[in-house]
């Protein structure tokens, strides 16, 4: 659909952009990412780098089908990419404590089975074969051997230079300050350091999408979520799996570092921490793995996710001005789904067409359709 | 100036210091030689003083000046200098001899009689005293007073001893 | 290792001669030391004239007591299976287990049947 | 949330004092250290205190602090030991560790009193086992009696190298030399006369270049600089130590003050950053005081003095002193500490704390 003489400018440089950047260079086209503060300074490197697509889906469809694809891309991209992204084929336990959350698990292992997915159930003993740390309290667990992690700052960067060294051009401490159109097509972003000609311009402003949508008069109902994370000074090995519980999640980096995430809180762009969450998600952690209770916990942080009503990612045109495209909302999945949002948008934008139909990720689905009700 | 190059105090120093006696008052015998050249802020020795011999007074970083007509050289004002900057010259301990007596917080004491190298502001060993007194009293808080003889001419010298 | 009387300060002109006090027996690197009730794992050691506390994790470097007062981590030991523990702030026990720790060190009892 | 009127943080001289202070009028204290024993770096300062006798001058660093902890009893200051403050959240809410436990407790007033850390000193072979703080060294002999090596090297002429190359001598170790990269001794010059009538030889305008040694310091290679601070070649001296003491400086702790969101400025003089605060130690942050070497690092005397200022100031914003009697004390602290800062060593301190003047 489009020309390959069009100037393309994305607007936000976390992973979102970058990815956007790099599977555009590979194509062999140039883009300009513009960037407010610094590559991957927001959601990007404040998430824990989880894939998750099998442990944090709800049911079977479109999004889990794209979250499978997205995860399916990591293992040849970690060999790809010239940074080391610290891809881990770990799997991940889902820890079961008590009856009800075992009936819940059970649900997810039949559909996840029937739609030919990996995944195991395994006792008490089993699991404590597998992960020797956890807690004996343990009921049992769900074991998926293909849920991984990586270091999503390196992956960031990573695609940031990638995509710098296929001929993208990156301006960081730049902020978007306005969109300008001429007979309804955008033709340029405008930044606090000058205007750029754009025939295409690409909102993956993250939390910020919503301020970039209504340059051209746009609603996207995108609004942060903040989620706090705690971080472990460099252990030696202690589990080898992602551990998630009914309350937190905990991953062991391979420097050592343990990670346990995460809140889920509608404060706004507040990115404090508070002693409050600091605190659960140091006993979710210690009640899990007792041996972390003589850890010393050295960093916390928040970051803000970009969550959408129904808690999935917008992408692809718009119905505003020609030339408008979105890529944002990806929530807690935006690791997960940097590199096939990359690829899918590269996709539009050279050959007119994903490869996998962006059409129930578009922005009009929530003009159209009733109010998702808020989990 | 030496002494902030290497922590000596040169005769010269020491003699422009009103804490140092004249020559006319050492000879009369037993005087306090207080080593105390910089505005530091200190001044224990003053109130250890019965005979108001010492007067630092106010700034407390006055150099302290030394009476030389009051002090009797009972040495009370020794142990309580936190900078062990004080000592007792006693140029009339004998009729060559002098005795000098320190300030000592090392392991172990000496005894009465025993023979020790003395030294000077460099921790040369200049001479071999005989030590004829060492005070402990508890007020002392364990610095030790030890008197050592030397003779006349190296009783402006010797400001320490070892064992 | 050096003999551990040479090395204690026995005799102090200000702190006056040492209290006979209690002693532990503590376990370092396989073999049993004494230590003296209550004192710091890293002062113990050092008694002893152990002076390498653990290798670091990149460059295998030797690293023993820096700041002695719990700030800069360079004391850090293995000790009863948890490692990264700060010995310079952590009291002795009878039969505390110490072990020179190489790199970030490893949990006494945990080992992996697989992956 | 368990609730207080005023939390001191830091246990050092600088805390206790303000602790003490906060108590006698009246106010419910909390004294918090992550030690397991209160008092800071007073225990092992066995040599006698500077000053005058209202600065308890002439008494060994080790009984003031048997002194304080004895009045922090009788004051009825509730004292929490071996617990680490991890966080310092809004409504001056305090996150606290003990024992692999977490807490909160919610403060009325603050005072930070985290006292300092040694600085390092990077040269070839610094991370040796036998390089050391010259506080480590003072910690090993001093509380717990066990001498860190045999034959020491000490770096720095401040008041602190002098103090313990003169301790290191006392505890049996033999102390080669002390050197000084400063053309002068920038400690009191009777604390090096110490050192030098008891054969330490001291260099000035010489640094280390270089630890040597295995497993170990074997030796240590100091080197002359010139007046730019540039090494000299040929002037390379190896000295067979076991030890190198690193007197450098201290740095301020201030990570709570940060976390508090309190301003700071860089004073060098000081310490590095240090949060600004009014002549009544308190900070930007109402009701947040400061104490002690993290307003910026000088002796332990004008701590203690500055802990009283900060505990006298909490209490009579909450009511329990009335304006004149706590300006009346203010005052008499204020001016015991301004007569140790009087002399030449003191005014650039002096100097120095009063740009730090929020007012301004």
């Amino acid at each position: 659909m489009e020309k390959s003489s069009d100037r393309i400018v994305i607007a936000g440089g976390g992973i979102i952009g970058c990815a956007i950047a790099y599977y555009l260079g590979l194509k062999g086209v140039k883009s300009t990412v513009i960037e407010r503060r610094d590559v991957g300074c927001e959601a990007s490197s404040a998430a824990a780098g989880g894939l998750w697509p099998q442990a944090e889906s709800s049911r079977p469809g479109m999004f889990m089908d794209l979250c499978l694809a997205g995860n399916a891309m990591f293992e040849e991209l970690s060999r790809q990419l010239e940074l080391d992204i610290e891809f881990r084929p770990s799997g991940l336990l889902h820890v079961v404590e008590d009856e009800q959350y075992r009936e819940e698990a059970e649900k997810l292992m039949e559909w996840q089975l029937d739609s030919g997915l990996k995944v195991d159930w395994l006792d008490a003993s089993e699991t404590l074969k597998l992960e020797p740390s956890l807690s004996e309290d343990v009921m049992g667990s769900l074991y998926f051997p293909d849920d991984n992690h990586l270091n999503p700052l390196s992956l960031t960067r990573a695609f940031a230079v990638g995509a710098k060294k296929l001929g993208a051009e990156i301006s960081t401490g730049t902020s978007v300050t306005g969109i300008k159109t001429v007979s309804g097509r955008v033709s340029s972003l405008v930044t606090d350091r000058g205007e750029i000609g754009a025939d295409i311009i690409i909102n993956a402003a993250g939390c910020w999408a919503g301020q970039v949508g209504a340059m051209v008069d746009m609603e996207v109902p995108v609004e942060p979520v903040r989620g706090q994370i705690i971080l472990s000074e460099p252990l030696p090995p202690l589990f080898k799996r992602c551990i998630v519980t009914r309350d937190v999640y905990i991953i062991q980096k391979p420097r050592g570092n343990v990670v346990v995430g995460s809140t889920r809180e509608f404060v706004g762009y507040d990115k404090s921490v508070t002693p409050e969450a600091i605190h659960l998600l140091h006993r979710g952690a210690v009640k899990a793995i007792p041996r972390l209770k003589s850890v010393s916990f050295i960093r916390a942080w928040a970051g803000l996710r970009p969550y959408t009503p129904d808690e999935i990612p917008i992408m692809g045109a718009s119905d505003g001005p020609e030339g408008f495209l979105l890529a944002t909302g990806h929530f807690r999945n935006g690791i997960l789904l940097s590199a096939i949002t990359g690829k899918l948008m590269s996709e539009l934008i050279t050959d007119g067409k994903a490869s996998i139909p962006l059409e129930g990720y578009r922005l009009s689905r929530f003009l159209r359709g009733a109010e998702v009700e808020r989990k | 100036m030496t002494l902030l190059k290497d922590g000596v105090l040169t005769n010269e120093e020491l003699e422009a210091l009103p804490c140092v006696p004249g020559r006319e008052r050492m000879e009369k015998g037993a005087v306090v030689v207080i080593e105390c050249p910089q505005d530091i802020p200190c001044n224990p020795c003053e109130p250890a003083c019965p005979k108001g011999a010492i007067v630092v007074g106010g700034p407390i970083t006055n150099i302290p000046v030394l009476k030389e007509d009051l002090c009797d050289g009972c040495g009370l004002c020794v142990a309580p200098c936190p900078g062990q900057a004080i000592f007792v010259v006693d140029l009339n301990h004998g009729n060559d001899e002098a005795a000098v007596s320190l300030p000592y917080e090392f392991q172990p004491l000496p005894d009465k009689g025993q023979k020790v190298k003395a030294l000077n502001r460099r921790g040369e060993a200049v001479h071999e005293g005989t030590v004829v007194k060492v005070l402990t009293p508890s007020s002392f808080d364990r610095t030790a007073v030890i008197t050592v003889t030397v003779p006349k001419e190296l009783a402006m010298e010797v400001r320490s001893i070892r064992l | 290792m050096r003999k551990d009387k040479e090395l204690r300060v026995n005799e102090h002109p200000i702190l006056g001669s040492a209290e006979e006090r209690p002693r532990v027996k503590i376990k370092v690197d396989d073999q049993w030391m004494e230590a003296i009730e209550g004192e710091p794992v890293a002062a113990a050691l050092m008694a002893s004239g152990k002076m390498v506390f653990r290798y670091t994790t990149r460059l295998n470097e030797p690293r023993g007591v820096f700041c002695a007062i719990g700030r800069c981590t360079d004391c850090m030991m293995t000790v009863d299976g948890i490692p990264n523990v700060r010995t310079c702030i952590t009291p002795v026990r009878e039969g505390m287990v110490i072990l020179t720790q190489r790199g970030e060190g490893r949990w006494e009892g945990i080992s992996f049947e697989k992956g | 949330m368990k609730k207080v009127e005023l939390a001191v943080i830091g246990a050092g001289p600088a805390g206790l004092c303000a602790a003490i202070e906060g108590a006698k009028h009246g106010l419910q204290v909390t004294l918090i250290d992550e030690n397991i024993r209160a008092g800071g770096q007073l225990f092992k300062q066995i040599h006698k205190f500077f000053g005058s006798g209202v600065h308890r001058a002439g008494i060994r660093g080790v009984d003031i602090g048997s002194q304080l902890l004895d009045e922090t009893e009788k004051a009825g200051v509730e004292v929490m030991l071996d617990t680490v403050v991890w966080g310092l959240f809004e409504d001056k809410v305090l996150a606290l560790v003990h024992e692999g436990r977490s807490t909160q407790l919610s403060a009325e007033r603050i005072i930070l009193a985290a006292g300092a850390t040694e600085n390092a000193l990077a040269f070839p072979g610094w991370t040796l086992p036998g390089v050391m703080g010259a506080g480590a060294a003072q910690t090993m002999m001093n509380m717990h009696r066990v001498m860190p090596g045999k034959k020491a090297i000490m770096v720095g002429s401040g008041n602190v190298g002098l103090i313990v190359g003169y301790q290191l001598i006392q505890a049996g170790i033999k102390l080669e030399l002390l050197v000084e990269a400063a053309p002068e001794i920038g400690g009191y010059s009777v604390h090096a006369s110490k050192l030098a009538r008891n054969g330490v030889k001291i260099f000035t305008s010489t640094t280390i270049k270089e630890a040597r040694g295995d497993e170990r310091v074997e030796s240590a290679v100091t080197v002359s600089v010139d007046e730019n601070w540039n090494p000299v070649p040929g002037t390379e001296r190896e000295h067979e130590v076991d030890m190198v003491c690193l007197a450098v400086g201290l740095s301020p702790l201030i990570e709570l003050a940060r976390l508090a969101g309190c301003g700071f400025k860089y004073l060098s003089e000081l310490g590095g950053h240090v949060p600004l605060h009014d002549e009544k130690m308190e900070t930007t942050q109402p009701g947040i005081y400061v104490a002690g070497d993290i307003a910026g690092i000088d002796e332990a005397s004008t701590a203690m003095e500055e802990g009283r200022i900060a505990a006298l100031a909490a209490a009579e914003s909450l009511g329990r002193l009335g304006g004149e009697e706590a300006d009346a004390l203010k005052k008499s602290a204020r001016k015991r500490m301004e007569e140790f800062w009087d002399g030449s060593f003191g005014r650039r301190v002096k100097a120095s704390k009063e740009s730090l003047s929020v007012k301004e």
